[in-house]
């Protein structure tokens, strides 16, 4: 119960930042969105896991939230010097 | 309910509090630097919060150990992240906000 | 050194993520420990010397309780502006150079601003000096320069 | 409670893949393609299918961006396909080209609909699935594969073909790392 009203008070808190990502106006403010998204996401699925009682998801989160950041570091490189290799 | 149960409520409502102001912040503040804050500050915490919640409900073994590296690793990261999603930014000549603009 | 170090970091990741000691996962532990350890030991941890890395670990370590209570005070004042109706904010960049030595330093110093007193760093660098942006005006950064610097030690 | 986070969540996938549709800039369409995997990868992790939520998260949040990104640096990031005003210039032509494309939507959906029809319900204990190879697996593995966790024999050894082309792609993703990493020569 405790955990439900947790996770669904940061699913509300996405759903604002994912407007945020939306609207824009520049990329940057997307990606900003995208990756807070990203580090909720983490939260979330440590929360789902305790929901469900099975705390071995962890180590999804674990991955999870190494992949993101390297999403936004690919992302910035990109921008920075217009090419990825 | 033993008390790590209760320490475990009350940090996930603080969590889920900062949680939902930054969102609130990123969605009301005028320009990207400003929105960096709430996204790179609050943010941060409130999922500190949470994640140190969680430990106190399973108590001490592996699994909280683990919380425990996600924690450490996101204060290490989220900060990194903002960083350099600040400087792209800022070298690629957005011009911060300054009072009395229009909002962007 | 490094090369040691990194080994023994490694394998305590390795053991902290697994949680189980059987024969092969110890073996296999090893091996891909000394081949993590062998392909990276520079980037980590490249040329420090032990004596100055634990000094420099337990001074962070003495570092952290104010950073928490800065992060603390820092949050409430972004909460205060963020549901303040009026919205009162007047950002600013400020420039200055901390005269820095050692890129931990720096990463330390710009982690730090980032999460505390109303301050993201947007620049930082030995050469370029700090530029940071500042939600209010007249943040106040001496302090923790002075914190930074003594962790980083007198070289 | 799950049920609600569920129904929110694949309300937002909707929202993901219209707004990625609809935008002209390419590189936030890629942002907003990155936003739809997270949100893919949780609702595989509601379904219990955590193997397919890590490869969610792998290559839809981690490759797939960069790959669209390399993609985009050797092209440009408007999109602007030159001849397709002139086609359809006409009020009717353009009518005529959305009344086919929603007849072709509303088939295909029907088409899906008429699929799930005689599925099993969701977590049925009897579903054919369930009795196919899967209790061989759970008497049988430890004496044929010599494996403690039976996920890991399913994944490692009986089907070690399938689990082959994943590890590819993971290891895609360690290239993609090693291209991010490496110091430029500049």
């Amino acid at each position: 119960m405790m955990f439900g009203l947790a996770a669904l008070a940061i699913v509300v808190a996405a759903i604002m930042v994912l407007y945020r990502g939306i609207k824009g106006p520049r990329v940057y403010d997307r990606l900003l969105a995208i990756n807070s998204m990203g580090t909720k996401t983490v939260i979330l699925i440590a929360l789902i896991g305790y929901m469900y009682e099975r705390p071995h998801f962890l180590d999804i989160a674990l991955v999870y939230a190494l992949i993101n950041f390297i999403g936004t570091i690919a992302f910035l490189k990109y921008r920075e010097t217009g090419r990825l290799d | 309910m033993d008390i790590g149960t209760i320490i475990c409520g009350v940090l996930l409502f603080i969590g889920c509090f900062f949680i939902l102001v930054a969102s609130v912040g990123v969605l009301r503040f005028p320009d990207f630097f400003t929105r960096i804050h709430p996204a790179g500050k609050t943010d941060t915490l409130g999922q500190a919060c949470v994640l140190i919640g969680l430990i106190f409900y399973e108590g001490f073994d592996f699994i909280s150990l683990k919380l425990l590296i996600i924690v450490v690793f996101l204060l290490v990261v989220n900060p990194t992240a903002t960083y350099a999603l600040a400087n792209a930014a800022f070298i690629s000549g957005v011009k911060p906000w300054k009072k009395g603009d229009k909002r962007q | 050194m490094s090369f040691i170090l990194t080994f023994i970091l490694m394998l305590i990741f390795w053991v902290l993520l697994s949680g189980h000691f059987g024969l092969i996962l110890v073996v296999s532990a090893v091996i891909f420990s000394l081949l993590v350890a062998y392909l990276s030991h520079d980037l980590l941890l490249g040329g420090v010397g032990l004596s100055s890395l634990i000094i420099k670990s337990v001074r962070f370590i003495a570092y952290l309780p104010w950073l928490f209570w800065e992060i603390l005070l820092a949050n409430f004042e972004v909460i205060y502006i963020t549901l303040h109706p009026g919205m009162k904010i007047d950002p600013e960049v400020i420039e200055f150079d901390p005269a820095l030595k050692t890129d931990v330093g720096i990463t330390i110093l710009a982690n730090s601003i980032t999460l505390t007193p109303g301050t993201v760093t947007i620049e930082a660098g030995k050469k370029s000096g700090f530029k940071v942006h500042s939600l209010t005006k007249g943040a106040d950064l001496t302090e923790m320069v002075t914190k930074v610097k003594w962790i980083e030690g007198e070289e | 409670m799950v049920d609600i986070i569920e129904i929110i969540y694949l309300f937002i996938l909707i929202v993901c893949s219209v707004a990625a549709v609809r935008m002209k800039d390419l590189l936030s369409s890629t942002v907003v393609l990155g936003a739809y995997s997270l949100v893919m990868a949780i609702i595989w992790m509601d379904l219990n299918a955590v193997d397919v939520a890590f490869t969610e998260a792998s290559v839809g949040a981690g490759i797939t961006t960069v790959l669209i990104i390399a993609a985009l640096s050797r092209t440009t990031r408007g999109e602007y396909v030159p001849g397709i005003e002139e086609r359809y210039k006409t009020r009717k032509a353009r009518r005529l080209k959305n009344g086919a494309l929603f007849i072709v939507t509303l088939c295909t959906f029907g088409v899906l609909v008429y699929g799930t029809m005689d599925m099993p319900n969701f977590g049925d204990p009897d579903a054919p699935a369930r009795h196919h190879v899967a209790d061989r697996y759970i008497e049988k593995s430890h004496e044929e594969v010599y494996v403690e966790n039976f996920v890991t024999a399913i994944l490692a050894s009986y089907r070690g073909y399938d689990t082959l082309g994943e590890t590819s792609v993971i290891f895609t993703a360690g290239v993609a790392l090693m291209m991010l990493l490496r110091r430029s020569k500049s």
